[in-house]
Order: C-alpha cells, then sequence, then structure tokens
C-alpha cells in the first residue's frame, strides 16, 4: 500500500488569492516533496511590450502585471526608458515616486501580514488589518484618483502633484496607521496561538536563503542583508531615514516581523518625504526615441524587481525583460515546505507573499 | 554595469569561477532575440551590499544549439532556465516545456519570427 | 417553488476564481469582505467550494491553462448560478485585449451575467455588480447552463445528472 | 491573547466602520479617475487619443462623408487617463469625469459587440482611404 | 409540550448561530449579516440544484442530523447523559464514515481531523457526567436538575468543559475539523444543495449539545444556567476572536493536558 498521500493546493483554493497549483507529497500531514505549477497567469506582457505597444504606453501596461506593485513595475520601467532617453529626473519628481513606492509597501505588507492571519485560522486579525489598511487606501486613491492601479507615474515626471490637503491627509492617515501598527506588533509578538502557528515555522536558513538567492523581506528575514535600496543610487534613499531591517530566526515571525518594522520604517520615510518635498516641476518633456540598453532594479514589497530594456531608437522596443522578486523566490519557497505540516501550508504561502501575476508576467 | 562575453562551452568554467554564493546574487538568465536566428543569452548577477554593481554574462547561440545548464552552480537558476526553455524555444539540459505555455500555446513567442 | 426563490437574493454565497488578473481585482474583492464595506451584511460568504456557491466572481482575462479550471469550476457549481466579470479584463480582455496567451474576457468560455467595469474595480462597484447579480439570480431557473466551450455531452447516470465529464479537456473537444 | 479578548470585548460598544453603500453614497476623492466624457462639439477628430489609449477603448468610426464618429467602451476602459493627457483640448473636447461606469448585463454586449465594432470601424477606415485614394487617381486621370 | 421544544431546537440553534454570527462581526467592528441569517442560507439550499457524489453519502449526512437531533430530544426528555453521549459519538461516526466514503482528499483529511477531535473532547464528555453522578447520584438528566451546587464542587471540571466547547462548536484555537482555509471545511466539501443543508443544520443542533451541558451546571436554578450558557457563549467569541487556530496534534496536546488534567483532579477531590 502506498503509504503517501497527495494533497494539492490549488489552483482554485479558498486560501490562494492567485491561481498556483502545489501538489504536496505528504506522509499523513507531513510535507515530504512539492511540485508546483506556476503559470496560470502567463499572458504574454513581455512579448506585447514589444509588439502591440508603443514605448509610451508599455509604462501602463507593465503596471497590470501585478495589481499589488504596480507602481513599481511602472517606476522601474520608466526609469529604464529615462535612462535610455538620456533624462534625469528632478528630485520633486523622484521624492513623489519614492512615496507612492513607500505608501504601495504599506498596503502590501499589510495586505501580506492579513491574509497570514486569515490564513492561520485567525480571521479577527484579518479584519483588523484589513480595516486599518483602508487608512493607506484612501491615501492612494486620493493621491493618485484610484485604488490600486495607480497609474501616476509616466516617462517625464509624475501625473499629479501633491497639494497641501493632500499632505495634512497623509500626516493624519499615517499617524493613526503608526499607532495601530504598534498594537499589531504587540500582538504578533505576544498572542499566543500566533506563536504557536507562526514561531520556529516554515524556517529558511541564512545558508539556504544565500543558496537558493532569496530577496526582499524572505531574505531579510533570514539575515541576509540584501535591499535594493541599499543597493542602487537613483533613488536618495539615505537621505530620508530609509533603514535596512534584519531578522534572524527566518520563521514566519520572523518574516511578519521584517514587514511590521518595514512598515514603520516607511512611515517614517514618508512623512520625511512629505516635510522635505522639494519644489520643482512634476512632468518635464523627455524627447526623444530609447536608444540602447538599461537595466533597473527598485526595491518592490516582494524583493528586488528587475527589469532590463533594449531600444534602437523606435517608437517600439526592442526587448522588455522583467524579472519579478516572487519568480526567484520560488526554489526557496519550495525547499522551505518541505518537512513542514499541511495544515501550516497556506500560512507559510501566505507568508511568503507570492505573486504569482508577477511571475508568470 | 559590466558586460563579459563569453561562449557557451566556456559558460560553466567562468561562472563556476566567478560565482560566490556569499558575495553576487543570482539575477536571471535573459535571452534577448536579436534577429537572423541570432540569440543573445545573458546570465545577470549583482552585489549584496555594493551600490549599482551588476555583472552581465553574455553570449551569441542561435536556435539549435544546446545552451548549458548552470544548475549544478545555482539551483535557483532553474526557473529562469525554464523561462528561456518555453520562450525561446532553446534546448536547456534538465528543463522542460511547460513552466508558462501549455502545448496548444504559441510554441516559442518570443523568437523573432514568431 | 416561490417561496424559496426569494430567500436566494438574502444568502449569496461567493467563490472566486482568479483566471490571470493582477491581483487588483483580487485584493479588491478581499477589501469588500473587510470591515469598511463588509459584503456580509448582504449575506455574502466566501465559500472558497464550487459546490456550495452561487455567485461565481471570476478577474482575469483567461489564461490558456486556467481556462479547463474556469470551465469546471462553472460547470460544478449547481444552479442557479450567475457570474460576475470582475474588472476590465475579465469583461472584455482590457489591456491585454488581443496578448498571445489569452482569451479576451471570460464570456469565450461561460455566460456571464455581469460585467463589472474599472481597472481595477474598487469594492463599490463590487457591491454594485453582487446587488445586480441577486436581481438576475433571483429570476433564474433551475435549467442546467452550459459553458460554451469545453464541454462534453451531459451525461446521465441511473436517471440522475452526471456532472463528470461535463468540462472535457481541450485536447478531446476540439477548440473551436 | 487576554489583550486580544478585552480588545474584542470593547469592540461590541464601538461603532462599527462598515459603510451603508448602496443605502448612503461613499464620498469619492476630488480627483477621481472615473468615466472618459466626450464632447463631440468641441472635438477635432485628430484621433490622438485612439492611438494613445493602450488596451483601444476608444474608437473612431469612419463614416463616407468624411466625419467621425466616436466609440468608447467603458467595460475595456483602463481608466489610466492617457487619452486625456493626449488631447490637445483636454477639458473640453474629452475629459475624465469623477463618475463610475455601472456594471453591464449580458444584454448590453460588452464584448460581443466590441469585436463587431473594432471590425466595423478598421473596415470603414479602410475603405475610406481606399475611396479617398481611387477619387484621387481618377482625378488625376481627370486632369 | 416538551415534544414543540425537541422539533424547535434546530430553530433555537439557528438563532443561536445568527446571533453569534452577529456577535462576532460586531467584535470586528463591521455590520454584520442580519440576525436571521442561518434560515435564509437554508431556505436558499433547498432551492439549489442538488448533485450527488453517491447515494450512502447523501444519506450518511441526513443519518447524521437526525442522530443528532435524536440525542438533543434525549437532552429534552431529560433521559441518561451517557446514552446521550454515545448516541452523539454515534452521529459524528456517521459524519466521519461519510467523509471518508468519497474519493476527495480534503474530506479525508477532515475525517482524520474530526476522530482526532472525537478522541480530545469525548473523554472529557464523559468525565463530566460522571462529575455530575459523584455529585447528584444519577446519570439521569432529570435528576441531575434537581440537586444544585455542581458550580462549587466541579469549577475544575466545568473548566475542562470550557476547552472543549470551541471543538464542539468549530470556532479558534479549536476549529480544525471545518479548517476552511486548509481544507475548504473538510467533510462538507464534497456536499451540496438541499444534503449540504443538513449538515449545515446539525451545526445548530451542535451548539444546542454542548451548550445543554454547560446549562446542566447550572442545576436546579434554570436562571444560573442560562447565565452561564450567556457567559460561555460570549467568552468563547472572544476567545475565538482572539486566537489562531491551532494544529490538529497540537489541539490534542492542549487539551489532555488541561482539560484532562483538570477533570482528573476535580474528580479525584471528589471522590476522596
Amino acid at each position: 500500500m502506498k503509504k503517501t498521500i497527495q494533497i494539492p493546493l490549488g489552483s482554485q483554493h479558498i486560501s490562494l488569492l492567485e491561481p498556483i497549483r502545489f501538489k504536496f507529497e505528504c506522509e499523513n500531514e507531513k510535507i515530504i516533496g512539492v511540485d508546483a505549477d506556476v503559470g496560470f497567469v502567463h499572458r504574454g506582457v513581455e512579448l506585447a511590450c514589444t509588439r502591440s505597444f508603443e514605448f509610451k504606453q508599455v509604462g501602463y501596461v507593465v503596471a497590470r502585471v501585478c495589481g499589488l506593485c504596480a507602481i513599481t513595475h511602472t517606476l522601474s520601467y520608466t526609469l529604464a526608458a529615462e535612462k535610455l532617453l538620456g533624462y534625469e529626473a528632478n528630485d520633486r519628481i523622484k521624492y513623489l515616486r519614492m512615496l507612492m513606492v513607500e505608501l504601495d509597501r504599506i498596503h502590501s505588507h499589510m495586505l501580506c501580514l492579513a491574509h497570514t492571519a486569515e490564513n492561520a485560522g485567525f480571521e479577527a486579525l484579518f479584519m483588523q488589518i484589513m480595516g486599518d489598511r483602508e487608512l493607506i487606501m484612501e491615501v492612494q486613491e486620493a493621491i493618485s484618483g484610484n485604488r490600486i492601479q495607480f497609474d501616476y507615474i509616466s516617462i517625464g515626471g509624475v501625473n499629479r502633484d501633491l497639494t497641501s490637503e493632500l499632505s495634512a491627509l497623509i500626516r493624519k492617515n499615517l499617524g493613526l496607521l503608526a499607532e495601530k501598527i504598534d498594537t499589531l506588533i504587540g500582538l504578533f509578538d505576544n498572542n499566543w496561538s500566533l506563536s504557536l502557528r507562526y514561531k520556529g515555522v516554515g524556517v529558511l536558513s541564512l545558508e539556504d536563503a544565500y543558496t537558493y538567492n532569496a530577496l526582499g523581506p524572505l531574505a531579510r528575514a533570514a539575515g541576509l542583508a540584501t535591499d535594493v535600496r541599499a543597493e542602487t543610487s537613483d533613488f536618495p534613499y539615505e537621505e530620508i531615514g530609509y533603514k535596512m531591517i534584519l531578522e534572524s530566526t527566518g520563521d514566519i515571525h520572523a518574516r511578519n516581523f521584517v514587514r511590521l518594522r518595514e512598515i514603520v520604517n516607511s512611515i517614517e520615510i514618508c512623512r520625511n518625504i512629505i516635510e522635505n518635498l522639494p519644489v520643482g516641476e512634476i512632468q518635464e518633456k523627455a524627447k526623444g526615441k530609447p536608444n540602447g540598453e538599461a537595466v533597473i532594479r527598485v526595491e518592490a514589497p516582494r524583493g528586488e524587481l528587475f527589469y532590463l530594456v533594449r531600444g534602437s531608437g523606435q517608437n517600439m522596443l526592442d526587448r522588455v525583460r522583467i524579472k519579478t522578486p516572487t519568480f526567484s523566490a520560488i526554489p526557496a519557497m519550495m525547499e522551505v515546505f518541505k518537512g513542514s505540516e499541511y495544515a501550516d501550508a497556506p500560512a507559510i504561502l501566505a507568508s511568503f507573499d507570492p505573486c504569482m501575476s508577477c511571475t508568470a508576467k | 554595469m559590466r558586460k563579459i562575453e563569453t561562449t557557451l562551452p566556456a559558460l560553466l568554467n567562468e561562472i563556476g569561477a566567478f560565482y560566490l554564493p556569499k558575495e553576487w546574487h543570482f539575477l536571471s538568465v535573459n535571452g534577448i532575440d536579436l534577429g537572423g536566428g541570432k540569440i543573445e543569452l545573458q546570465w545577470i548577477f549583482s552585489r549584496y551590499g555594493v551600490k549599482d554593481e551588476i555583472v552581465i554574462y553574455y553570449a551569441l547561440s542561435d536556435y539549435e544549439t544546446a545552451v548549458p545548464s548552470i544548475v549544478s552552480l545555482i539551483p535557483s537558476a532553474i526557473m529562469g532556465e525554464r523561462e528561456i526553455v518555453d520562450m525561446f524555444g532553446l534546448k536547456v539540459d534538465g528543463a522542460q516545456r511547460g513552466l508558462y505555455l501549455d502545448p496548444d500555446s504559441l510554441p516559442h513567442p518570443l523568437r523573432g519570427e514568431s | 417553488m416561490k417561496f424559496f426563490s426569494s430567500f436566494r437574493k438574502r444568502s449569496p454565497w461567493v467563490l472566486h476564481y482568479n483566471a490571470g488578473s493582477c491581483n487588483g481585482c483580487d485584493i479588491e474583492i478581499l477589501a469588500a469582505l473587510a470591515p469598511k464595506y463588509d459584503l456580509e451584511r448582504f449575506g455574502v460568504i466566501n465559500t472558497g467550494n464550487p459546490k456550495q456557491s452561487d455567485i461565481f466572481l471570476v478577474t482575469g482575462p483567461v489564461t490558456y491553462r486556467s481556462r479547463e479550471r474556469l470551465v469546471e469550476l462553472y460547470s460544478q457549481i449547481p444552479e442557479p448560478k450567475v457570474v460576475v466579470a470582475v474588472g476590465s479584463c475579465t469583461a472584455t480582455g482590457g489591456v491585454f485585449r488581443g496578448m498571445y496567451n489569452v482569451e479576451d474576457g471570460i464570456d469565450r468560455y461561460i455566460p456571464v451575467d455581469v460585467y463589472v467595469p474599472g481597472c481595477a474595480s474598487s469594492p463599490q462597484l463590487i457591491i454594485d455588480a453582487v446587488a445586480r447579480a441577486l436581481e438576475i439570480l433571483e429570476t433564474k431557473s433551475k435549467e442546467i447552463e452550459k459553458p460554451f466551450k469545453l464541454f462534453g455531452a451531459i451525461e446521465t447516470i441511473h436517471n440522475r445528472l452526471s456532472r463528470l465529464n461535463m468540462a472535457a479537456k481541450v485536447g478531446q473537444n476540439e477548440k473551436n | 491573547m487576554f489583550s486580544s479578548m478585552l480588545e474584542a470585548f470593547l469592540n461590541l460598544f464601538r461603532p462599527i466602520r462598515t459603510l451603508q453603500y448602496p443605502a448612503e453614497e461613499i464620498i469619492l476623492p476630488s480627483g477621481y479617475r472615473g468615466l472618459i466624457e466626450h464632447d463631440h462639439e468641441a472635438c477635432i477628430y485628430c484621433d490622438k487619443c485612439e492611438k494613445v489609449c493602450p488596451p483601444g477603448a476608444i474608437l473612431f468610426f469612419q463614416h463616407e462623408a468624411g466625419e467621425k464618429e466616436y466609440r468608447y467602451n467603458p467595460w475595456l476602459c483602463i481608466y489610466c487617463g492617457e487619452c486625456v493627457r493626449a488631447c490637445p483640448k483636454p477639458e473640453e473636447a474629452l475629459r475624465q469625469s469623477e463618475k463610475k461606469q455601472l456594471s453591464a448585463v449580458a444584454a448590453d454586449g460588452a464584448n460581443e459587440q466590441w469585436f463587431v465594432w473594432e471590425d466595423a470601424c478598421r473596415q470603414s477606415r479602410e475603405a475610406y482611404t481606399a475611396a479617398k485614394k481611387s477619387a484621387k487617381i481618377q482625378s488625376k486621370s481627370e486632369e | 409540550m416538551i415534544w414543540i421544544w425537541i422539533i424547535l431546537a434546530p430553530i433555537l440553534g439557528g438563532l443561536l448561530y445568527g446571533g453569534e454570527r452577529v456577535l462576532r462581526a460586531r467584535m470586528q467592528r463591521r455590520q454584520g449579516p442580519p440576525f436571521l441569517q442561518p434560515f435564509y442560507d437554508m431556505f436558499k439550499l433547498l432551492d439549489k440544484r442538488t448533485l450527488i457524489i453517491h447515494a450512502p453519502h447523501a444519506l450518511l449526512a441526513i443519518a447524521h442530523f437526525f442522530v443528532l437531533w435524536l440525542s438533543v430530544a434525549a437532552i429534552f426528555l431529560g433521559w441518561n447523559l451517557l446514552y446521550i453521549i454515545f448516541l452523539h459519538l454515534f452521529a459524528q461516526l456517521l459524519l466521519v464514515v461519510a467523509g471518508y466514503s468519497v474519493r476527495s482528499v480534503y474530506s479525508h483529511l477532515g475525517s482524520n481531523r474530526e476522530l482526532l477531535m472525537v478522541v480530545a473532547y469525548e473523554p472529557i464528555l464523559i468525565f463530566v457526567s460522571v462529575g455530575f453522578y459523584l455529585v447528584s447520584g444519577s446519570f439521569e438528566i432529570a435528576e441531575i436538575l434537581k440537586t444544585g451546587g455542581y458550580l462549587t464542587q466541579l469549577p475544575l471540571l466545568f473548566a475542562a468543559l470550557l476547552v472543549i466547547v470551541p471543538i464542539k462548536v468549530k470556532k479558534s484555537p479549536f476549529d480544525v475539523g471545518e479548517a476552511h482555509q486548509e481544507i475548504v471545511g473538510g467533510v462538507e466539501v464534497e456536499y451540496s444543495g438541499v444534503f449540504y443543508e443538513f449538515l449545515y443544520m446539525s451545526r445548530f443542533l451542535e451548539y444546542i449539545f454542548i451548550y445543554s451541558f454547560v446549562y446542566l451546571f447550572g442545576g436546579d436554578s434554570s436562571w444560573a444556567g442560562m447565565l452561564l450558557v450567556a457567559g460561555v457563549f460570549l467568552l468563547v467569541n472572544l476567545a475565538d476572536n482572539a486566537t489562531a487556530r491551532v494544529r490538529t496534534l497540537q489541539m490534542v496536546k492542549i487539551v489532555s493536558m488541561t482539560a484532562m488534567a483538570f477533570s482528573v483532579i476535580n474528580l479525584a477531590v471528589v471522590v476522596l
């Protein structure tokens, strides 16, 4: 008789937002082997970016690669295109772009925390975090005019300016949010049942993090000091109070904590941006056609986002290569599942904050 | 950004000599169709904790030549290799088709002529 | 019976499937279940189980790989059921219209009752759409509704309906 | 655990956060990116919006007499506002309102009908250019 | 008179369930469903087209519901507590068999977990009835309700009962059998339409079943019983709103370490 059972998870499952299919080879409920199918969301964006859309439209198309980190996709593409056009944005544009990216990071991290709580069977915490998240959604809606797909950044600048009422709203909501995050940190740290579910579960060791090239919060929770915000000079992150957040244990708890503390850091960054916003134009003319090859890395909420854009002086680009954070995190993810309980699988999966629509493009 | 030219047969040795897990972060395998049956393959690395240091190994190939797999050195490269198998219809040892594409979708969408 | 059908709109249970969207609409559906919009006040439960659902919320323009699941899930939902296509890419293909691995909207495969605009649809629009879907649900009969494509023959076993082969695989059913 | 139990108990006496949406309207922030509105009078029919629209939600149908007809699919639109930025007369000919489009039902033909429109618009365009060309050739030969 | 109550039992449980859903929503600061939502769900499920996996599977759900109803009726009629507990056990086993009878992994996992849950709470229920016997001298509910002072003599046993109430009403931290986010409802996963309704309504009966054990601790004073039920109801919902779901084996461990120890100590004290 066969000793193992196969438990599927996905492609449609209540604990999944996106279609991904896992086949867990289990002994009783202990996972001993994993097989994943990540290609459900493949749409063919990379080809369309070079065939159907002109380089000015591509920014709006790549935003639809992923709804959660839409702004970082547009930003990376825009930066790459601007590099090819030989244009550098002024400080105000840079600051406004950074503000949007950090707000996006806050909302994405909060969603991940909520989802992890939901998948650990803690419905009330899910409701609490989702309720608090609306504060940040309000801000984003007020700034960009839409709750999810912001379409805020375009080649040559940003589409909307920050008025004084908006700054007041941001200040108010960030203040409220900062208190809520403090209580959340206490809750995640002290709740008895959460520590049963999170501590020591789904561990990614530092050694594995190096071997499998883990990135983003996943790597930082394991103690691997990598953050594109510290490794790129496209944005002046140091001067607005960016700190690298590191944990060492590499379990779900550590990942949650990296996210929580990054939210705190991002709130501080946003406040600094609002206080020190330079004056200047928000939209400048970037003329010409993209020519050459440019490489851009941006820290998306889930880790490093990589764009390689090549153009040959025409309206259509030659190649747009999108390498998304979850795409690189999948080998590490598969490794972590082995040896854990099936009951923990949804929570572990949510704690990676996988973004399949990013992965499969 | 530093670009280093290499050839497919020498690739494993060069990357093996270059790659240190604790120093270099492997980003991705990338392919660019140059037209005329030629394809440029890139292996992209970045250095941990150093600003703007990206190293790209690149090699020219055609559609038929088998591409060596670097999974033995960098296990996470499997994703990138499977992707170029799907998108360009190349042959890579140990990487199978089917990460994104189904049997009845386009055979190799990112090739120049398709 | 008339008496019972009036309760359909008071207890719509929801199944959510992502057929290749960008996540935007999915997190908005999640936000609609959260305290600020709270779909549960209409009796909505996110069941995650097609056999116990009434409303099929689909997001995404249907990629090649997810179409079989879409059809399978659709045919597993017992009638009466309504399909809500959330977001522009679900309704018409949106920005993905014409891409090679995408099928330009879910109504190529299954009958859609409500098309929700927006990229991404806001919770407000989703609530509107659910309210609209409930009106349609109330008037529906219990007739079997079929997907348009990837659909095997209706079979009966011991005079009962069998849904085993309803969503036949691509190879068996020629793609039209 | 006990602090969150206390919190849950206290929540019973706090006001709820739910918006009563269908009963009460939600106030959208100003500048909400809603429906694209077109003004027939002000438009100069330069086709710029049609060219920049990423999903192709704006089409112009070419009548034989020469005038064009604006067609717009709100269920295809991604509300990015690029058309308004491209418009030479923004706020007059084309503007982004703060209204939300209502959902469509099957009878509205949100998708099916648009395939027909797309074809029709392309054909009308081709027929028009062909007619123009032949007219030109004709006038040339007449000379 | 008592027969009317027995017939009304599912409705009573439904009201309890509806009230709980509203209460839980308020604890999460949202509006929540209408109070009568469970009945709307019931009527809607009657109106759905039914899909059957196979006849015994459907039949077992109905049998589960009616046996459960029988055990609740037995409580109302004041029968022997041990009969009631075993009738209830029988009802649970019918459900477990139903779970194993289909070819769905989630359903099998649900059955596994259901069995482990039975292992966790069944001894406690028996200990509780033994406790009642030691104090009142009888297993008959009618007799038990004639004496009082259970709470002073069996405080730890009451605490043990408190631990297992969340298991029975499927509330976190012990809602492993249902475990919506992991196994999509476990044994319920393959049911639909009318047959799912029987499972849905049996949840109402479980409420009546377990809360009547709580009520028994009130003894001869019905007011004390009512108060206890209300208090436990609130407490269970508070705990539901403050905990995540633990794993199945953790649940068994926790229950055997706390509830089992409590009841053994309490019984030992009473006997000595």
